[in-house]
């Protein structure tokens, strides 16, 4: 211990600074009387009542219930675990458009008012008040559900509410390329290009695990689970966690209908996750070998010694088999046309999806051990009763490939083609009659298919495009996708909306034009399709071939005449039960020949159809996560 | 295609209907009228698919519902008060069916077939009534040929509805 | 009062010359990092302190490293002359997580080093007063290693608060309920 | 007593006795306590013993979100929050390689001088009322609280903000903010000269903390003293002309120092450097206005956002001292490893036992509170 007490001087070491503070004169002793001044100052007094808090002040919470959407994201953020998720019966609740009935509970004992919960809240509904004074002895007191009106509701000013700089969500979405319309507008190269490495890290990181997505899924997809393995840089574990739903991550990531998206809670207020390119992202990074690996690894090892047939190789058919086939029963699927994958191949142009994307969807299919037997169409090369004796169990799932006409006058002339059939053409390669100017009714996704994919004949072999649509439907509320009308408006595809067709004018033998009506409303006053036409505003498009996509029929002669008759039927569909089960106990159907819409619906249907008749063969209770 | 090529299943019933004075009269031969339609589509039913039979029936059971109502009417007290209330709420004319064509029906027709023949049906029904409300004087009668045609053409609108929620399906 | 300030490169030279397999590296505006073997930690700041004017011990931080089975003792030096920070990383294994004290070159280390044996466990050897601190009254594992789960022995030593408010019951009458 | 149950039991010499002085709250930082053995009122041997207001930092904050961690810094250091905050921001920005812009940073050293302000008027209190003279800490208290009225309209909560977040500040100036800024610091300035007749330059304070808890400049080197105790021995260092951040480079302001070292030297530099902070202000306040311009940077979702692997040790100058935080990363979204280095580590410890060795038992509390020493960070 240094020695107590002595003053060393210290030793020089740096110079020391002209700002000398020692206090210049000690003062006389009665220098501190002068503070008796303030006896004669006014006083200060301040008002008994508790002093409005500041404008930014973060007081306690309150919460707009008709904006919050029962997300979780504050309880997710919350860094002292204050916020717990009530679950309350009857509050609305709608999983297709991302809104659960809970709202957030917070607990006083452990909140330190940081506002992450408001800064972060997608729809902006929490929010921290200027109220600040609880007195109580009751602890139950603290443990507040906040309403607009706030914890005791007195409905204090909003405090810290949400706000540009505070705001934390990434509400733009990343950047996709697409290829321009002029590079694009004569062949059927790919337009999406797909994220690059890191563009899909960063557009990953925007989702905030709130889970909209896995329960707005028709085949309730795990893409909290496969967005944050991107975003972990794990592509292969994504891979495994797409597969645990879905076997056709290829298609589903270019052409899905993206319900997720739509209840994504950050397109609250911003533009919602790319979660279906997210998707396509993950498969394109993994190489086929490591992905049949990895949707095989679960495949059962022995077999159940039971045989399954499969009418139609779309996307329920597959996915029945993949399931069929992973739980060891023997699985043959019968297809007609060339090549597998039903509309998906023949019904998709392959600017939106690739073939050889596809090819690889399939072929993991495939590795998992079903066998696909095309040019075999059931009822013309093999007797369906053939198939039901040497089989336990049959599966129809033949789509809806006839295509409607709309049987106007002259349109049974042979210019006029249903755009099924046209689009199956293109496909397979086929020629056909095509002319310089052509007319597509019909105002469907499969409509603007066939009309973007005449645009592109047309320029490829006249050099110009002149394709006309006509839909019934208003601007507003077209079915094609949005994206469909505004890339086929630029490919040259002029759109006609609110137009009803009334005949194909055929003038010696060719076809001149195709005469539309005005179409005043769609839906009548119990909101059913019901169009209305108004006689007098014609108008005629000159075109030389017409294409009718205004919808589309199953054919199911195959089943033939005791099949039919044993089955019950619901407006020209076999009808089924949830598991996709029919009358007849051996027979199931799955897919858009019994219920649409689109191909994610199909695959859903797939996993259904597969889980039932796995428990109908005897399998027990499937290991496959049967999406209820 | 004229009118009468529309209305072979009503032989002659222009005729009849104008040369008909009393109520009880016009009312039993549209009555008649409905008669023929039900068992046409009751004697079609068995022939057709299954997959279309529930649609023929349906059908068979909407003209028979025709058949109660107009008897009702007939069997109905003070009938010209009756017909009053009725004719209240005339329903639209949607004017889809014009432009539908009236297609054979052979043995094995589809659904699309079947409506279409049907909405031809009504349609020239309705039109031939409207066109006698037209024609004749103000009074129960004309009243009658009002409510006939209403009647019609309600029934048109329905199939207009269920043609559009069969045929538009499918795809997306 | 000039102090000039010494550009890194005289101080890395020093460094390297003498100590040998040492790196440094250069960390930002002010900020050097010196990898160097553990038994060399004491010379090199004895000659950090000596030849170059790093006198200030500014802090000694340990990091537990399982997955190598390490903990990482970085010292950071401040040299008032240089303005520079010199942080001197060095890893010993956890087990018996023994080094040596350089308590005797920088009077500070005196709290660090026994901080860093409370919290870690590491014994620092002629440390003068390796003396319990901060948790007089622990009986527990130095609560700083990874494999002390903080959440575990919160919910095995206290209750979790169970607020029955009377919204609460309405809402449990109607069905709902708080998720876990 | 039975011969075999007889064990010898040491008892200090009987005009020795030991003391514990606390754990209690003397003046106004933090609960501590230290055990003073004692000849008389002269101290022969003091033993400091914290640990009362262990919250854990470092270990929680292991297993919260980057972001998340903005919520619990300001809590570490009760008097001083700000530079925690500003602090850590700097290490995971450093880290994360994150740009902050232009106008978060002037406000961040607003935010950074007031709070000096604020510590500093605290340590007016505090050295008046460890040797019972009261009024000075009921000036010096009411003066800090216009300040945290500020801070309220600022950023929503007087003594912790969470407003410094990694990549700015999260809001930016409300109207006039400024304004009433510059009416404060004259309202202050116009009452330092009452301060300075009341208390500091009164004989019997002067009298009192002349001598008392000398460190020389060798001592306090040793010691690891650093901030405004190391300037009152004379020694001019300060992190902010040092190791330079935000935009203190662009700032005129003085070191001010004393050259005896003892508990009066601390005091007067202590009211020298509010003065200083005043100046550093009032420059804020005059720049602030033209520099426009975000107030942060864009972040990634915080649920999600990883900082790269790596480790840095962010200083800053808060009113004890010099204080670092040292980060660790493995890349992961939440910190491997945060190792706060609070200044008071040094001088509530070791240097306070050293000095307490030569002091006596009514200086106690007036030396521990002339070191400004702040138990919270020691405790962590």
């Amino acid at each position: 211990m240094e020695q107590k007490g002595t003053k060393t001087r210290p030793r020089k070491l740096y110079e020391v600074p002209n700002m000398d503070v020692t206090p210049k004169n000690k003062g006389s002793f009665l220098r501190p009387l002068k503070a008796l001044s303030f006896l004669f100052r006014e006083p200060v007094t301040l008002p008994m009542e508790p002093r409005p808090a500041a404008e930014n002040y973060r007081g306690f919470h309150v919460n707009d219930w008709e904006k919050c959407i029962g997300c979780g994201t504050c309880a997710e953020i919350c860094d002292n675990e204050a916020i717990s998720m009530v679950h309350i019966p009857d509050l609305p609740e709608d999983h297709k458009n991302g809104i659960k009935p809970r709202r957030p509970a917070i607990d006083y004992g452990r909140c330190c008012w940081c506002a992450l919960c408001v800064d972060i809240c997608p729809t902006g509904s929490i929010a921290l008040s200027r109220e600040y004074i609880h007195i109580s002895r009751e602890m139950n007191t603290f443990f507040i559900l906040p309403d607009e009106k706030g914890m005791h509701g007195l409905g204090y000013p909003i405090g810290w509410g949400k706000n540009e700089d505070s705001d934390l969500l990434d509400l733009k979405r990343q950047p996709m390329g697409e290829v321009e319309p002029e590079a694009r507008s004569d062949n059927f190269d790919e337009i999406v290009d797909g994220f690059d490495a890191h563009t899909a890290l960063i557009e990953a990181s925007r989702c905030i695990q709130c889970g909209m997505c896995h329960e707005a899924c028709p085949t309730n997809m795990h893409a909290p689970q496969y967005i944050r393995a991107i975003w972990e840089g794990n592509v292969e574990k994504a891979v495994e966690e797409i597969y645990r739903t879905n076997p056709f991550p290829q298609v589903c990531g270019r052409v899905c209908t993206h319900r997720c998206e739509t209840a994504c809670s950050i397109g609250r207020r911003g533009e919602p996750v790319a979660i279906r390119w997210l998707k396509r992202y993950a498969i394109d990074a993994v190489s086929p070998a490591k992905v049949k690996k990895i949707a095989l690894a679960d495949k059962a090892k022995k077999k159940s010694g039971k045989k399954v047939a499969i009418v139609g190789s779309g996307p329920a058919g597959l996915t029945t088999a993949f399931d069929l086939a992973k739980l060891g029963h023997a699985v043959t699927v019968y297809e007609s046309k060339e090549k597998p994958g039903g509309m998906m191949r023949y019904g998709i142009p392959e600017y939106r999806l690739p073939y050889d994307k596809l090819d690889a969807d399939i072929a993991v299919i495939e590795a998992a051990g079903v066998a696909i037997e095309c040019g075999k169409a059931i009822g013309r090369d093999i007797g369906f009763d053939a198939l039901r004796s040497d089989n336990d169990a049959v599966v129809v799932a033949t789509g809806l490939g006839q295509g409607r006409s709309t049987r106007i006058p002259g349109s049974d002339q042979p210019g006029v083609f249903s755009a099924v059939d046209l689009l199956a053409r293109v496909t397979a390669g086929e020629s056909f009659d095509l002319k310089e100017s052509a007319a597509v009714i019909g105002g469907g996704n499969v409509a603007f298919d066939i009309a973007r994919s005449l645009a592109r004949l047309q320029k490829k072999t006249f050099g110009k495009v002149d394709v006309t649509l006509v839909a019934l439907e208003a601007r507003d509320r077209m079915l094609a996708d949005e994206e469909e009308v505004i890339e086929g408006g630029e490919e040259g595809v002029k759109v006609f909306t609110g137009r009803g067709p009334k005949q194909i004018v055929v003038e010696n033998g060719a076809i001149k034009g195709l005469e539309t009506v005005l179409c005043l409303s769609i839906f009548d006053e119990e909101g059913r399709f019901h169009p209305k036409y108004d006689e007098a505003d014609v108008i005629l498009h000159p075109a030389a071939m017409v294409v009718e996509a205004i919808g589309q029929a199953t054919d199911v002669s195959y089943l033939g005449k005791d099949v039919t008759e044993a089955l019950e039927w619901e407006r020209g569909r076999i009808k089924i039960g949830r598991d996709g089960s029919t009358a007849v106990p051996w027979l199931f159907a799955a897919g858009d020949m019994v219920e649409g819409p689109d191909v994610i619906h199909a695959v859903a249907a797939g996993h259904r159809t597969a889980s039932a008749i796995d428990t109908f063969l005897g399998g027990g209770s499937s290991k496959l996560e049967a999406a209820e | 295609m004229t009118d009468t090529e529309k209305t072979e299943g009503h032989s002659g019933a222009h005729a009849a209907l104008a040369s008909a004075k009393t109520l009880e009269e016009v009312l039993n031969t549209a009555i008649g009228f409905e008669d023929t339609a039900r068992t046409f589509y009751a004697a079609l039913a068995p022939k057709v698919s299954k997959p279309m039979r529930a649609l023929v029936e349906e059908l068979a059971e909407e003209e028979q519902r025709h058949y109660d109502l107009f008897t009702g009417v007939r069997d109905h007290p003070d009938t010209v008060a009756h017909l009053k209330d009725l004719i209240a709420t005339p329903p639209e004319d949607h004017k889809f069916a014009d432009f539908v064509q009236m297609p054979k029906l052979d043995d094995n027709p589809d659904d699309q077939a079947i409506l279409q023949y049907a909405m031809g049906r009504e349609d020239a029904a309705y039109k031939q009534y409207s066109a006698l409300a037209e024609t004749t004087p103000d009074g129960p009668l004309r009243d009658l040929f009002r409510f006939l045609a209403d009647e019609e053409l309600r029934h048109k609108g329905e199939l207009e509805k269920t043609y559009y929620e069969i045929i538009h399906s499918g795809g997306v | 009062m000039t102090v000039e300030t010494g550009t890194p490169a005289t101080i890395v030279d020093t460094i390297q010359h003498e100590i040998p397999g040492i790196k440094v590296t250069k960390q930002g505006e002010r900020r050097l990092r010196i990898d160097v073997a553990r038994d060399s930690l004491p010379a090199l700041l004895e000659l950090l302190k000596g030849r170059l004017g790093f006198i200030h011990l500014s802090a000694i931080s340990c990091v537990d490293w399982p997955e190598t089975d390490e903990f990482e003792l970085v010292y950071h030096v401040w040299s008032y002359e240089r303005k520079t920070l010199a942080s001197a990383h060095i890893t010993i294994p956890r087990n018996p997580g023994r080094f040596v004290s350089v308590y005797d070159i920088h009077t500070p280390a005196g709290f660090y080093e026994r901080d860093i044996h409370e919290m870690f466990g590491v014994v620092f050897v002629g440390a003068p007063n390796l003396r319990p601190f901060i948790l007089t009254s622990w009986g527990g594992p130095p609560p700083m290693l990874k494999s002390f789960n903080t959440r575990e022995y919160v919910n095995q030593t206290y209750e979790w608060v169970d607020y029955q408010p009377d919204w609460l019951k309405d809402v449990e009458a109607k069905g709902g309920g708080v998720e876990k | 007593m039975r011969p075999e149950n007889y064990r010898p039991v040491s008892h200090p010499p009987s005009h020795e006795y030991e003391l514990y002085f606390g754990p209690n709250h003397p003046g106004i930082e933090g609960n501590y306590a230290i055990r003073v053995r004692l000849k008389g009122d002269e101290v022969q041997e003091a033993i400091a013993d914290g640990g009362y207001l262990h919250r854990g930092f470092e270990k929680i904050m292991e297993e919260r979100l980057w972001i998340q961690n903005v919520a619990l810094v300001p809590r570490i250091c009760v008097p001083d929050p700000v530079p925690m905050e500003e602090c850590y921001s700097r290490a995971v920005e450093q880290l994360g390689g994150l740009e902050v812009p232009a106008r978060a940073q002037w406000i961040r050293v607003m935010m950074l001088e007031m709070s000096r302000i604020c510590a500093h008027l605290f340590t007016f209190g505090g050295n008046a009322a460890t040797i019972g003279f009261y009024t000075n800490m009921f000036w010096g208290v009411s003066m800090r609280d216009l300040f945290l009225d500020l801070f309220e309209e600022i950023t929503g909560a007087r003594i912790y903000h969470m407003y410094i977040t990694p990549g700015g500040v999260r809001r930016d100036l409300p109207e006039g903010l400024l304004d009433r800024l510059a009416a404060l610091l004259d309202d202050l300035e116009s009452r330092l000269p009452d301060f300075e007749d009341l208390f500091f330059s009164n004989t019997v304070v002067i009298n009192r903390a002349t001598g008392t808890g000398t460190i020389s400049a060798e001592e306090a080197l040793a010691w690891g003293v650093t901030g405004p105790n190391l300037r009152a021995s004379g020694l001019p260092f300060d992190v902010r002309r040092d190791d330079p951040y935000l935009v203190y480079p662009e700032l005129e302001f003085e070191v001010p120092t004393m050259k005896d070292g003892d508990a009066l030297a601390r005091m007067m530099v202590r009211k020298a450097e509010v003065l200083e902070s005043i100046k550093i202000l009032r420059q804020v306040i005059a720049r602030l206005p033209h520099i426009e311009g975000p107030v942060r940077c864009p972040l990634p979702n915080p649920l999600a956002w990883n900082i790269p692997a790596g480790d840095t040790f962010a200083r800053v100058e808060s009113s004890k001292g010099e204080l670092g935080f040292f980060v660790v990363s493995t890349g992961g979204a939440k910190p491997w490893r945060v190792h706060v280095r609070g200044p008071s580590q040094m001088h509530a410890v070791q240097v306070l036992e050293r000095l307490l060795a030569r002091g006596r038992l009514e200086d106690i509390a007036q030396i521990m509170f002339s070191l400004d020493a702040c138990p919270p960070e020691v405790d962590r």
